[in-house]
Formats: structure tokens, C-alpha cells, sequence
């Protein structure tokens, strides 16, 4: 598992790059945050099982609808924090209430089992339609999409300077790493190893300043003068209207569910 | 001839490092096209940088279109006036898309955005990069990256170029592509290589950086590993 | 030590919610616009740097470096941290939406505590101080982590206590190897280029 | 003779690239100093990147020291054994003083502190490097430090030297002290380079990548820039 997660962080390009054009790609990036917002609220606020089902059956379906590459989400979707596992693998019996089952002599409750699967799911659910209706925009759409809702720019900024040279550094990271692993370096549990990979980190950290430093230049090469600016223009499309029109009624259901 | 940029007696150093520039002399004028060579760490990026103010010479004089430039203030103008172009176009492409990119420049000088775009997407056109304005810039290729940012120095309408090692990392298609380009533009150049055949086809003057001076001739490794001046 | 969405109670997501903002407003004001490009990119570095994964008895931990980038950028950890705890919910489905400002501020406050604490401890003329100074930075950044996240959870209902308590143990040989690495990292850069952790401090001026 | 390398087979490809090598076929003997040259890109790199395990084969075998490898923990002997020199300097040094980073390849093959910092001093001498030891790496000119890293890879005690681009970034005379220091090695060797005048103080044996292929001669482009085959 440890391998799927190095390599998703070093060759960051991964999702957009395979990624199939869908329904979803057509809708207004703005749209897609604000109701992945407001579905995540109504998700996580509610402690009603339909409602909670509700919101995961149709995440999934956004998920289907976005053309999600099924096993590389489900691999993202089961790989949550190992501990987060185990918090949730617990609950059952830390809760105190009604015994359902035991194991090695330690009983289960049916409150906690019950909490524990009313986390999962929303979880769950919320990642799902983050993936599905966030996660299939280009990064650089995301930060666009932000500056639109009114995101501080420097925030914006921060996160489309990362973006861009996650993958340089990704790249110089690679190189820095094999050639570790070129002079018969193997990871262990060692203090060398541990040195050595601080010497890494503190070296990466260093070309990285140093990058930046030349990126600086650059910008001042073409007249920076401490402002950056935003080219597109995001107007709404019908189909967004018609989207915004069926994700209100839906909105309401969830909500609604809770009080019957 | 007008005397674009000018130095006299610029000297360099580096904090734990010997000198690498020894009160350089050195004349661009109009229709120049510098090649300007020496070993590696000779000190050939740190002379551009000088000449735009992106380090402070410790030593010296820098004039440029018609003025001593001393301030930072001063160099605003000349970097405005000079397109310079990065040894690594990674560093030079900081924003998400093309034509963000291209238009960052021209915005800058207080062009209104229409006017940007307008000048963008021009450059993007006179170095064969049509239709290139949305692609995210850091999922281009080695050539198309060096070809986006010499677009947007263009796009800034400099009236001298400065380019270090343009033809690093270019395939042979890329490599020729460029010279053709670089072959049709008025600008002043001074033109960093160690690249002698590319030089060849750009270069009307040769100047060469050695033990932190400058001289004006060209030397040629021949094969048989004998220095010649020609 | 990301938290899901759905874990914790309403009012904890509320008020991670609220300091998060302020530790991100802070962040924002103190780093002017010529600073973004090294924020950015020492945040994309940091990003890469928290993937590697170093193999302990059975399993293995990835790093998270809360202690070196609160020593490399103080204030700024807080903007940092949001855009890659953004990035990895958005496009990896790691950690959540609404929690990401309880999540922030788990990992941020700690590093930014280390800043004022051990800052100085790592510029001493002594390497071998230094070392140790980076060593605390590096494991005490994890244990601040490991006690608010336990804390997150144990206010958000009786049932996570134990959790919340197994969690600190769990964490303690996590924090021998980022006090490890911290330390040879801070040893490095003191030698390589003592002008970046001075960076900070200019920050302050400014 | 002792066949210390063999490839049969070796296919490799990029994703989103044609076929970098197609069905390598190629054997490694003792004493070969074996010259790989190729144009840019050609896959050079790659090939020597494929031999040590750093990268993955899409097809054919590889047998190294006796054995064949396939796994990553067969490939760990592999480069215990076979010192690889990268292209670029910056990219393998990463330890905050030389002695630590010419120590840091015998550690890693077990070798106890003292040891190591032997072996490293013994290493650096024979670069002619002594003295060097507590340098910081990154403060390093090109030349010293493509030095170190030669002693670092040296420092392994390797049995073949996988050399890439080794006279990059050096002047006339680093370049020399490096001819001179590789005559002298008894180790087999590859050798990639774009200097041929380099290559031939050293090879004994040339080979050529060429669209994806290898060929057992010498392509040499003479100043004329017409291409003969020797
Ligand atoms: N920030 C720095 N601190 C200390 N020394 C530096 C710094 N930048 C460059 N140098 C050194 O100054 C010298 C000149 O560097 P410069 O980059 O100008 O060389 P160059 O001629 O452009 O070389 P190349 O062909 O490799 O690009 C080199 O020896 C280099 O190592
Ligand atoms: N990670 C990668 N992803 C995709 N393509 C790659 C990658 N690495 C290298 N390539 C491509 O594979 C080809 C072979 O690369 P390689 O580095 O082996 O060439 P080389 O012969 O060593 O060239 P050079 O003389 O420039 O070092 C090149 O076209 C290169 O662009
Ligand atoms: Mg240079
Ligand atoms: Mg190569």
C-alpha cells in the first residue's frame, strides 16, 4: 500500500492525464465547489441512516457519472489513514450500551457499531463526490474556480505556485532518490537510514530555495511589481443552471429527511 | 551605431568564491549578435544577470539604452526594454496555463488585458505555438517549454534579447525550429551556448569568458584538442 | 493523522474551523507577494517530502515534517498546510472536506510552536546543539500533533478516549524517527545554507 | 573471457513515448572499456538505468555477476557491485560534507563507521581530492564535485564503472585529471559521452544507440558535419 501512496505523491500528473471527459467536466468549476460544499454539510450534519445512505448512493452514482477510474478511487477510497481504520474498527467496543456480539471475550455494542458505520459512510460519501466532482478538474482550474468564490488571492496564488512545481521537485526527488539507490542504499531501520534521509529532505529543501530564488528572478525579468493576474473568465452555461436546478430538490430531500 | 548596453570595468564576486567577473568591458550595439562562450562556471549567467540588475555588481559601470543604471528603480526599465530568457525554462514558467504565461509580461508593463491577450496570443503565433493557450504549462515538453518562454519574452516587444543556453535540452527538430526563429528577429542578442554549430547560425560577433575576463575573439576546441584563436 | 469527515462533533469541527482562518490569515499577512514563489515551492518539497515512506518493524510511517516546515516557514505553515491538506482531500481522497480546519490546525499550531521554541536553539554555534535542538523540534511538532488530534477526538464523544489514548502510544516511535530526521535535516541546511533559517526571521521585520 | 554484464532481449518504453530500446542485445567483459554514445535522448541513460534496476524492463533478461536478476533485492548486489556515475552531480550528492558523501556508498554495504571513513579519505585521495573532507558539498565548483562523486562511486570498491557523462561541466584541466585517473583504473567500464576525442583516451570498445537499437561501431560527425561510419 505504502508504494501506491509514494507513487501517487511523486507523479502527481496521475488522475488528469488518464482521466475521461464526462458530464461533469462540461459544468462550471464554481458550481462543482459549492455543491460539493453543501453536500458535505448536509452529510456530515445529519445523523439519520437514509439520509446518510442517500448521500453515499449518490456519490457513488456522481462518481459512475464522472467516469471515475474505478479501481485507482476505490484504492484512494479504502485507503484511508490506517489509524482512522482502526479508530473506526474500535468503536464498537469502546461504546458502552447494548452487547450484540464479542470477540475474545470483549462485547460489541450496537450504539457503537452503529457510530462506527455512520462515520464510514460519511466518510465515504464525502470523499466519493470529492473525488468525482473536485478532484476532475486540473488543479489549475481548482485555483481559478477559487479566486472566482472569492478566495483571498495570495491563497490562490500559494496553491497554483505549488501545483507547478510539485512535479519539478517530484522529478528532482526521483533523481536525488535513485542515485541513493544506485549507491546500494536500502531503506531500514537504522540510524543511517534516518540521516541520510533527513540529508535528502535538507537537500531537496535547498535546491527548492534555490529554485526559487531563480523563479523570482524570472519574474522580475517581466516587470513583476508584486501582482499576479487571472486571464479566463467563468460564465455560467446552461447545463449548470439545469444542474443548480437539480441539486436544489435533492438538497432539500437530505435535509428534509432529518425531520421525518 | 547606437550602443544599446554598455559596461565598464564590472567586476564580480561571490561570498566564498574567487572573483568571477574582472572589470569586464563590453559594448551591444544595434544589429549585434553576441555569442558569448566560456567553460562552464565561467561566469556567463552572472554577466547577464549584471547587465539587468538581477545582481548587484561590486564594481563599475552599467549603461543601457541611453542611461547609467545603478538602482534597483533604474533596472526596472531595463528589464522592461530586455527580454532575457532562463537556462531552465522550468524556472521562468510559473504560471498555470500558456497564455497566463505569455501575458504575465505584457500585463506587467500596464498593458490593459485585451491588449495582453492580444499581444499573447501573437507570440504564441511567431514561434509556431497556436492553440497552445490553455495547456497547463508544467505538462509540456522540453521543446514546447523553451518555445513558450521565448514567446513570452517576445510578447514583451523587448528591444534586446538575452539567452542563456536556449538550445539546451531541444531535440533536433526543436533546435532548428529555434534557429529559424531567432534567425528572423531584429533584436540585439547576446546569445549564450556551448552549443558551436548553433552559434554558427546565429552569431555575427563572438566574445568568450576566461579567468574572469572577457575577450573578444573565438576560441575553438579542434578535435585534435589544440586551442586555436581564429 | 488525517481525520475523516464524520468523526468528530460539531462543535470541534467548528472551532478548528475558526482557528484554522485565524492561523491562515496570520500566515497570509505576514508573507508579502514576493515571498509566494518560496512559499510555493518549499510547500510543493514538503508535499513530496511527507509521501516518503521509512520502514519501522512490520510497517512502515511516512514522514510528516510538521517540526521542519513550522522551522522553515512559521507563520506561513498555515497557508502552506492548507493547500496540501486541500490538495491530497481533493485529488487523493486522504483526510476530508469539512475537517480541514481542525486537520490544519493539528499540524500547523504544533509547527508553529516549534518556530518560536527551537528557532533559536538551531542557529547556536554548537552543531551537536543544534542537532538536539532540531531533535526536539522534529519529535515534539509529532507529540503536540499526536495529543490535539487525540484531543480532537476525545472531545468529540466518550467513546474515543481509549482510541484517543492508543494513538499516543502508537505515535511514540513515530516521533524517534521525524526527531531523527529533523535533526540531520537542520544539520544540513545549517551547513549548506545557514541563510534559510534566518528567512523566517526577516519575515518578521518585513 | 568473464562475462560480467549481459542483456538479452532489453525492451524499455516510456509511457506517452515511442520505444526508447528495442531488443538490446549486449555483453560486458572484463577489461571492455566500452564507449556508449547516441544522440540526445537516444536512451543512454535509460539503458544503464535498466542494468542496475533503477528502472524496470518491459522485456528481455539481464545478467549480472553470475546471475540472472529480475527483483529489486537481486538488483541491491547488483549495484553494490557496479558504481553508477549520474549525469548530473547535484542530483547525487546530498550529504552536508564530501567525507560524509564518499562514506556514505561503503556504510550502506555494511562497512562500520571507521571503515568507511577510510575507505572515503583513501577514495578521495586517489582523485587527488585530499584535504576536501570537510568541504560543503553544494559550495563546490562543477569540476570538484563530478570529483567527489567519482570518488564516492570509487569508495564502493565496485567491479565495473557505469560512467554517464562524466567530462560534463569540466574545464580542460579537470577534464584531463579525470582522463588521467580513468587510464588508470583496472575496473571494466561503460562510458557514455558526447566527446569523442574523450571516449577515445579511454574506450576500447564503441557502441551506439540509434533508434532504439545497438550497434556495434562507431559513428563519428566530423567537423564538416558529415556522418561517417568507422
Ligand atoms: N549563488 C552563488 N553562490 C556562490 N557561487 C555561485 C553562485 N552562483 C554561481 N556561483 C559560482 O559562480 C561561478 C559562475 O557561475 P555562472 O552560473 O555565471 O557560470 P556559467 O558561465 O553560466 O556556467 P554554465 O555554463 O554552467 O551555466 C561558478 O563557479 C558558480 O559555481
Ligand atoms: N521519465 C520519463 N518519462 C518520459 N520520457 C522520458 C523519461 N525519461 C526520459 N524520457 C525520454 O526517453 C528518451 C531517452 O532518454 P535518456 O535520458 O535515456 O536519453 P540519453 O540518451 O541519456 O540522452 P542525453 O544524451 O540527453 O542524456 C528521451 O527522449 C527522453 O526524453
Ligand atoms: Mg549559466
Ligand atoms: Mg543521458
Amino acid at each position: 500500500m505504502s508504494q501506491n501512496f509514494e507513487h501517487s505523491g511523486t507523479s502527481w500528473k496521475g488522475q488528469r492525464l488518464k482521466h475521461d471527459e464526462s458530464m461533469v467536466d462540461r459544468l462550471d468549476p464554481r458550481v462543482r465547489i459549492i455543491v460539493v460544499s453543501i453536500f458535505a454539510l448536509a452529510v456530515v450534519l445529519s445523523h439519520d441512516f437514509y439520509v446518510l445512505l442517500l448521500g453515499l448512493v449518490s456519490a457513488v452514482a456522481t462518481a459512475v457519472i464522472a467516469q471515475l477510474n474505478f479501481k485507482r478511487t476505490l484504492r484512494r477510497v479504502i485507503a484511508m489513514d490506517m489509524f482512522m481504520i482502526f479508530l473506526i474498527l474500535m468503536l464498537p467496543f469502546t461504546t458502552p450500551g447494548e452487547a450484540l456480539f464479542s470477540i475474545a471475550g470483549l462485547p460489541a455494542s450496537k450504539e457503537g457499531l452503529l457510530h462506527a458505520l455512520m462515520i464510514a459512510l460519511k466518510a465515504n460519501a464525502v470523499v466519493f463526490a470529492l473525488l468525482a466532482l473536485i478532484g476532475t478538474m486540473s488543479a489549475a482550474t481548482l485555483g481559478h474556480a477559487m479566486a472566482h468564490l472569492r478566495v483571498p488571492d495570495k491563497l490562490v496564488h500559494l496553491l497554483l505556485f505549488t501545483v507547478r512545481y510539485l512535479d519539478v521537485i517530484g522529478q528532482e526527488y526521483k533523481r536525488m532518490r535513485r542515485a541513493m539507490q544506485a549507491r546500494a542504499f536500502v531503506m531500514t531501520v537504522s540510524k543511517h537510514t534516518w540521516r541520510s534521509v533527513g540529508y535528502l529532505i535538507g537537500m531537496l529543501l535547498v535546491h527548492s530555495l534555490e529554485r526559487s530564488e531563480r523563479i523570482m528572478d524570472a519574474m522580475k525579468c517581466r516587470g513583476y511589481k508584486g501582482q499576479f493576474y487571472l486571464m479566463d473568465d467563468m460564465v455560467l452555461q446552461r447545463q449548470d443552471y439545469l444542474f443548480m436546478m437539480l441539486s436544489v430538490p435533492f438538497f432539500l430531500l437530505l435535509i428534509g429527511l432529518n425531520f421525518i | 551605431m547606437t550602443v544599446l548596453i554598455e559596461t565598464r570595468g564590472l567586476s564580480y564576486r561571490y561570498p566564498r568564491r574567487g572573483e568571477v567577473l574582472n572589470e569586464i568591458d563590453f559594448k551591444l550595439e544595434a544589429g549585434d549578435r553576441v555569442a558569448l562562450t566560456g567553460s562552464n562556471g565561467a561566469g556567463k549567467t552572472t554577466l547577464l544577470h549584471l547587465l539587468v540588475g538581477l545582481k548587484k555588481a561590486k564594481a563599475g559601470e552599467i549603461h543601457a539604452f541611453g542611461a547609467q543604471r545603478r538602482e534597483e528603480k533604474e533596472f526596472v526599465e531595463v528589464r522592461a526594454r530586455a527580454g532575457f530568457l532562463f537556462q531552465d525554462p522550468d524556472d521562468q514558467l510559473f504560471c498555470p496555463t500558456v497564455l497566463e504565461d505569455v501575458a504575465f509580461g505584457p500585463l506587467n508593463l500596464g498593458k490593459a488585458r485585451d491588449e495582453a491577450m492580444q499581444l499573447a496570443h501573437q507570440a504564441l503565433v511567431s514561434v509556431g505555438l497556436e492553440g497552445f493557450e490553455e495547456r497547463v504549462t508544467h505538462q509540456l515538453s522540453g521543446g514546447e517549454k523553451r518555445m513558450v518562454t521565448l514567446a513570452s519574452v517576445l510578447a514583451m516587444e523587448p528591444e534586446v534579447l538575452l539567452l542563456d543556453e536556449p538550445s539546451n535540452a531541444l531535440d533536433t527538430k526543436a533546435r532548428w525550429r529555434l534557429i529559424n526563429i531567432l534567425q528572423e528577429l531584429p533584436q540585439a542578442m547576446i546569445i549564450i551556448s556551448h552549443d558551436d554549430d548553433f552559434l554558427d547560425h546565429l552569431a555575427n560577433r563572438w566574445v568568450r569568458l576566461e579567468d574572469a575576463k572577457l575577450f573578444e575573439d573565438r576560441r575553438m576546441i579542434v578535435p585534435e584538442l589544440r586551442a586555436v584563436t581564429v | 493523522m488525517h481525520i475523516v469527515d464524520g468523526a468528530l462533533s460539531v462543535p470541534v469541527l467548528a472551532t478548528g474551523a475558526v482557528l484554522g482562518l485565524i492561523g491562515v490569515a496570520i500566515g497570509l499577512k505576514k508573507m508579502d507577494y514576493d515571498h509566494l514563489p518560496q512559499v510555493g515551492v518549499l510547500s510543493a518539497a514538503f508535499f513530496i517530502a511527507s509521501y516518503i515512506h521509512l520502514p519501522l518493524g512490520f510497517s512502515s510511517v511516512h514522514l510528516i515534517l510538521n517540526g521542519l516546515i513550522g522551522l522553515a516557514l512559521g507563520w506561513a505553515a498555515f497557508p502552506a498546510l492548507l493547500v496540501a491538506l486541500l490538495l491530497q482531500a481533493v485529488f487523493f481522497g486522504f483526510g476530508g472536506f469539512l475537517v480541514l480546519g481542525v486537520n490544519v490546525v493539528n499540524i500547523a499550531l504544533p509547527g508553529l510552536l516549534v518556530y518560536y521554541l527551537c528557532r533559536h536553539g538551531i542557529a547556536t554555534s554548537s552543531p551537536k546543539g543544534a542537532a538536539i535542538w532540531g531533535a526536539i523540534g522534529g519529535a515534539g511538532s509529532i507529540l503536540l500533533t499526536t495529543i490535539m488530534v487525540a484531543g480532537s477526538l476525545a472531545l468529540s464523544g466518550e467513546a474515543f478516549i481509549l482510541a484517543a489514548k492508543a494513538t499516543l502510544v502508537a505515535h511514540i516511535p513515530v516521533m524517534v524517527v521525524e526527531g531523527f530526521v529533523t535533526a540531520a535535516a537542520v544539520l544540513l541546511i545549517r551547513k549548506v545554507k545557514p541563510e534559510f533559517l534566518n528567512i523566517s526571521e526577516d519575515w518578521e521585520d518585513a
